[in-house]
């Protein structure tokens, strides 16, 4: 899919997003050394539960992290045909991180000093070249303005249309777009007048207004009606083919992924466990999977199963403890398919993501012998 | 630059944590300072009761008017009559300790019923209830007073009960929103559809465990609120009459010789108003917390 | 034939919203949108699975509610063993409450945040019964192997637990006072896939061992396909559609529940 | 916004019944002085007793007063003995003025610190010492300020900034004002509240969802959470705080000799003025009342959700 001279038009490397845990004295790893990239004109899909830190990952890309100490490390590289940085460009000098056996003890972080560094690199880059969509659509547009007058800021602030009228034309323009019935009327309408559904359309119509390089959606699906979500699914998969725009989209769902990502990465514990092409991914053959993404697949109620009336399968153990981090592979104490062989290393050494065929990257010593 | 550390072992179990890990330092420091005040109030009280006072609080001493702090014997020194201000002090916390409690009680207590009646019946009482909340807002508390002061007569335990009944709505919102909160989670009615009675609803799960906190912060406040009062009011006029002393009266008469720049006989006693209101301010605020699990600020 | 546990008829809950001027007093009350329920009949036997589904707002929540008399219904009969508890007194259906318990649909409904899981487990307990100290030890314990949760977590305060955890605490809390219908409500909707497939296995054994009847309101088809013998499907508060699940799920009638599946 | 007044006036009849018990509940025969008051002459006062029947029922004296309080006669001063009507509206418009100039410090002083403090976030060690200042201010009594600040000004500024003498010098009139205006809106102790209720409030709406939104979309941040974080907090705590403040007149009005109701309000209690206290009482529940129905009409515009309930 990408061709190996143009750089990709996202690539994050090795990011690591720390949060404190509760006394203070200890770390959440919530985004603990992800590396993804995301071509021009392809939708890559994040799947993972809650807790593997795909969203945070999608914030720190946006650079909405707030909570303390946040980025701590990696470098992420956008490069669109109008704009090329890197979103971390400096952090190193702002921060500096104690590590002792590959764990990190202290960090040293300049917050005010790197917040303010980021909204340097992040205010000409967002909204306009990088666009989000968030979960729960209808707390995501101000209850106290209207569709219209949220949707004519944004080509206001990011297109060459400045005056009333041509920005209130193309608003109606993307409104419509994204299939919104009487879009005149919704415009005038407040979100809280409008459906779920409804709302995320028009967040998407926002989002797209200012013909961003890439759109970044975070559970866009999640917490709509069965039913608006397969429409919603519809809307973006339409408009993924008429205007060909990268996504990085955020996902727990393993059917929306399905039905829109070109490559797919599943994370687990803060890390990509896997990465692929969607085919291969979530494809039916286990043998060439990732252990926890092939027990992901199978707890997914199947069609036969539910014949069969049969009990699901499920993934043993604990959830991943986020802030005490076993040193060896995150998922060796759930693993199902750990061997006698490889046991040793499982249990004391973080196995790296690595290449198993073309294009397909899985983080686990049984394929790294 | 912020420093971060990460101890080596296990977090384990966070209320096993030593309690300055567990809490932020602001919060104990002000819940300790509190504390403080409020022991030096109370023995202060208690000595007041029994007259163990290092000076009698209205002896005069031509002698030494306007003393400064530390001299003969007097700690912190003489007003304009010579008296010693240390005992005069201490005296003046008997103006307002039991009226304030009395008007602290009051809030607290019917505030609490009419807070549990409407949040958790709801329906037309709440509506008399909320009626009579936004009744009792209408009136500023002082011109309030005032009225019952022309109509009655200038007594402190009126005047505190004016304050307890004004201080109602207060308690009774924050119950009653509390209430609501829980209702909204779920939590109440969970605690129905498990069979528990309604009593034990009320004061195990509501007001024991979520509650608690704000009434710890309402008498806190409810204390500052009585002292500021009875210091307003003693200015009026209306408060505690000379030669008695109170913190108010010392602060009023002491402020006639203000202008001639003797400031210490009124700014000792403003002082104590400050530290003590502080003490129960902040008390109040870490306290809460702590209770409420709020770290730092 | 197994006995039938719960009978609804003709069960109808609407809610008017007083607007009196007094509601101007009202401050900071959001609007509640109560959906309603019209004329719902149904049946349920023992150890058996009604799957209840439609999308939010359709009335599913109210109907359950109403089926446990936590609100009451404005007109319809609810018999539950063989007992008419349509026009019972709050009193009167304390005891009854022991044999039906709710599922919350909220993973914290239920859990006081300041209370231990062991706290929340013996209040639950010894709602019923007067129990020693070392009963109640005995039976919180059997309670967690139950819903398969670690005796560790007894010391653990809600906000420690995953939302798995707090879903097995949950059950365990309904299970304690040893209930024979249990009302789910999107029992696995807040839950990721991998612990939603241990919560339908969880509710599944526990069935089987104990004969437990369910209603099981959900929006997920697969989860209740999977889970219920029959099903009924929601529209504005009417039933649309009922019957014997693989009828419903394969060969729908009713154009909504096509649909929907 | 019908529905509101209606609350309105059903509240303030309530607050008339309220006032009118208390006087009914007094000692003495306070209630036939004032209804007398209210008649102009003994001849008129006669006839309407004889008409009235001397032993009045409770509700009939209640509906009588209440009548001639609806038609703007608040009775007869016993220390004046003239009606009180006229002197209560010139007092407070006084009293109007400094509860207004007051309450404009109050917002100019936190505003800035309550948002400095919530867009700093978690840097304690900036907002604590305004914090704390906050609650040192709210903690002291608000004469004891009062004199401060006189001694302040005649000693820097040599100037006596008592009312009564700003209105027969020209020069530096506005100081007079200034001066008590400073003093009620630092020490009426509603600064700190102000403070932590608008840094709340603030910090919450910042953490919303749509905020967010504006944030991802390169939109003003501030824009966006101006009318939840700031506008609407802000007419909700003045709205609340005007009895408060109303109180603290009383003191400050007394300091500086201010010419308001809180002065009259406390002359009358001396004297045992019934109608005086009474119409005071009255009016001051009306400035509360004004207050909390032009905040919802203020929150009912800008939040469509609840103007269409």
């Amino acid at each position: 899919m990408t061709a190996a001279i143009t750089p990709p038009l996202l690539k994050i490397d090795n990011l690591r997003t720390y949060f404190y845990a509760r006394s203070k004295h200890s770390f959440v790893r919530a985004v603990d050394g992800v590396s993804l990239e995301v071509g021009h004109s392809e939708t890559v899909g994040v799947v993972g539960e809650s807790g593997s830190g795909k969203s945070i990952a999608a914030m720190s890309v946006m650079g909405l992290i707030s909570a303390g100490p946040g980025v701590i490390g990696g470098s992420i590289k956008f490069a669109s045909h109008r704009v090329q940085k890197n979103l971390l460009e400096g952090l190193d000098k702002f921060v500096k991180v104690e590590e002792q056996h590959g764990r990190v003890m202290v960090v040293h972080k300049d917050d005010s000093g790197w917040q303010n560094a980021s909204e340097r690199i992040m205010g000409s880059l967002r909204g306009k070249e990088i666009a989000m969509i968030f979960q729960n659509p209808r707390a995501s547009l101000n209850p106290y303005i209207t569709v219209g007058e949220q949707l004519t800021e944004a080509i206001r602030l990011h297109t060459a249309n400045k005056s009333p009228k041509e920005s209130t034309e193309r608003a109606l323009y993307w409104l419509e777009r994204v299939k919104i019935d009487s879009p005149r009327l919704r415009f005038d309408s407040y979100p809280s007048a409008m459906s779920g559904g409804m709302c995320q359309r028009a967040m998407i119509a926002m989002a797209l207004s200012s013909e961003p390089s890439l759109l970044i959606a975070d559970e866009p699906t999640t917490g709509l009606d069965a039913t608006i979500q397969s429409k919603i699914v519809d809307l973006m998969e339409e408009l993924k083919s008429e205007t060909g725009i990268s996504t990085l989209l955020i996902s727990h769902d393993i059917s929306v992924i399905s039905r829109l990502a070109d490559r797919v990465a599943v994370m687990y514990g803060g890390a990509v466990v896997e990465y692929g092409s969607a085919q291969l991914v979530l494809g039916e053959d286990a043998s060439i999977k990732h252990p926890y993404t092939a027990a992901l697949l199978a707890s997914v109620p199947s069609e036969q199963k539910i014949r069969d009336k049969d009990n699901l399968q499920t993934i043993d153990g604990d959830v991943l403890d986020t802030i005490n981090v076993p040193p060896g592979c995150r998922f060796f104490a759930r693993c199902n398919q750990v061997t006698p062989e490889i046991k040793e290393k499982c249990a004391t050494h973080h196995p790296d993501l690595r290449e198993i065929a073309p294009g397909h990257q899985v983080r686990c010593w049984r394929f790294n012998g | 630059m912020k420093k971060y550390t990460q101890t080596s072992g296990e977090i384990g179990d966070f209320s096993q944590l030593p309690i300055w890990q567990k809490y932020a330092l602001v919060d104990l420091l002000y819940v300790a300072y509190g504390l403080l005040i409020v022991a030096l109030v109370l023995v202060s009280y208690v000595l007041g009761m029994f007259n163990l006072l290092p000076h009698d609080p209205q002896q005069i001493n031509i002698e030494l008017l306007m003393a400064s702090p530390l001299s003969d014997g007097y700690l912190l020194g003489t007003d304009f009559l010579g008296r010693d201000i240390l005992s005069r002090l201490i005296m003046g916390i008997q103006a307002y300790f039991l009226p304030g409690l009395l008007a602290i009680s009051i809030s607290l207590i019917v505030g609490v019923v009419l807070g549990v009646l409407s949040g958790y019946r709801g329906g037309r009482i709440e509506t008399v209830i909320v009626y009579f909340t936004n009744l009792i807002d209408s009136f500023p508390r002082l011109v309030l007073i005032l009225l019952v002061i022309a109509a009655f007569k200038p007594d402190i335990y009126y005047i505190m009960i004016v304050m307890g009944i004004t201080g109602i709505p207060t308690v009774t919102t924050a119950i009653a929103n509390k209430i609501r909160f829980l209702a909204q989670k779920s939590f109440i009615e969970a605690a129905i559809a498990l069979g528990l009675r309604t009593r034990v609803i009320i004061m195990k799960h509501i007001l024991w465990y979520n509650c608690r906190a704000l009434l710890i912060i309402q008498a806190t406040l409810g204390m500052g609120e009585a002292i500021l009062l009875e210091t307003s009011l003693s200015y009026l006029g209306f408060g505690v009459q000379e030669p008695v002393s109170s913190w108010g009266n010392m602060v009023q008469s002491g402020a006639n010789y203000f202008l001639q720049g003797n400031f210490w006989p009124s700014t000792a006693p403003a002082l104590a108003i400050l530290f003590t209101i502080l003490g129960f301010n902040l008390l109040g605020d870490g306290l809460n917390n702590i209770l409420e699990d709020r770290r730092g600020r | 034939m197994p006995k039938t546990i719960l009978e609804v008829s003709q069960l109808s809950k609407h809610f008017s919203r007083h607007r009196s001027m007094f509601s101007a007093l009202q401050r900071n009350r959001r609007a509640e949108i109560i959906p309603a329920v019209d004329n719902v009949s149904f049946y349920l036997r023992e150890n058996e699975t009604m799957g209840l589904v439609g999308e939010s707002g359709c009335g599913k929540t109210t109907i359950g509610r109403t089926i446990l008399r936590l609100t009451k219904p404005t007109s319809g009969k609810v018999i539950f063993d063989g007992r008419d508890i349509t026009h019972l007194s709050d009193q009167e259906l304390r005891p009854l409450r022991k044999d039906m318990q709710l599922i919350f649909q909220d993973l914290d409904a239920g859990l006081n945040p300041k209370m231990r899981v062991q706290s929340i487990l013996s209040e639950a307990v010894s709602v019923y019964e007067r129990l020693s100290d070392a009963e109640i030890k005995v039976k919180t314990r059997m309670l967690l192997d139950q819903v398969n949760l670690k005796y560790s977590k007894l010391s653990s305060y809600p906000s420690e637990l995953s939302g798995g955890e707090k879903r097995r605490v949950g059950i365990a809390r309904v299970l304690a006072v040893g209930a024979k219908l249990i009302v789910a409500d999107e029992p696995t909707s807040a839950l990721d896939v991998s612990i939603q497939a241990h919560m339908v296995n969880l509710l599944r054994e526990l069935q089987k061992q104990l004969g437990l009847s369910y209603l099981f309101i959900s929006h997920d088809l697969q989860v209740v396909e999977l889970m219920s013998h029959k099903v009924a499907v929601m529209y504005l508060g009417k039933i649309v559609e009922m019957g014997l699940t693989e009828h419903v799920a394969s060969a729908a009638r009713h154009p909504y529940t096509y649909i929907l599946w | 916004m019908l529905k509101e007044l209606a609350l309105a006036f059903l509240l303030l009849l309530g607050v008339s019944f309220i006032v009118f018990a208390i006087l009914y509940a007094a000692p003495g025969d306070q209630l036939n002085v004032l209804l007398e008051g209210q008649l102009p002459t003994p001849e008129v006062r006669a006839g309407v007793r004889e008409a009235l029947g001397v032993a009045q029922s409770w509700y009939g004296q209640y509906f009588s007063w209440l009548l001639g309080v609806l038609s703007g006669n608040f009775g007869t001063s016993i220390r004046t003995g003239l009606p009180v009507g006229p002197e209560l509206l010139s007092v407070s418009l006084n009293t109007l003025y400094l509860t207004l100039g007051s309450m404009l410090v109050t917002l100019l002083i936190a505003i800035p610190i309550a948002l400095y403090a919530s867009a700093r976030g978690h840097l304690v060690s900036i907002s604590w010492p305004l914090t704390m200042l906050g609650y040192v201010i709210s903690a002291l009594p608000v004469f004891w300020l009062g004199y401060i600040a006189i001694y302040i000004s005649i000693h820097w500024f040599n100037f006596f900034p008592l009312a009564s003498l700003g209105r027969q010098s020209d020069v530096n009139g506005w100081l007079y004002t200034f001066v008590p205006v400073m003093v009620l809106g630092l020490g009426s102790g509603t600064i700190s509240e102000v403070i932590r209720n608008l840094r709340e409030e603030m910090t919450r709406v910042m953490a919303e969802d749509y905020v967010r939104t504006a944030r991802a979309k390169g939109a003003s941040v501030w824009r966006h959470a101006f009318k939840e974080g700031l506008l609407i907090p802000v007419t909700e705590i003045i709205a609340a705080k005007i009895p408060f403040i109303l109180g603290g007149a009383v003191i400050v009005e007394q300091v500086f000799n201010w010419p308001g109701m809180g002065r009259m309000a406390w002359q009358a209690a001396q004297d045992r003025d019934f109608s005086v206290i009474m119409g005071i009482a009255l009016i001051a529940a009306t400035f509360v009342r004004l207050g909390s129905l032009l905040q919802r009409t203020i929150c009912a515009a800008v939040n469509p959700q609840h103007a269409r309930e």
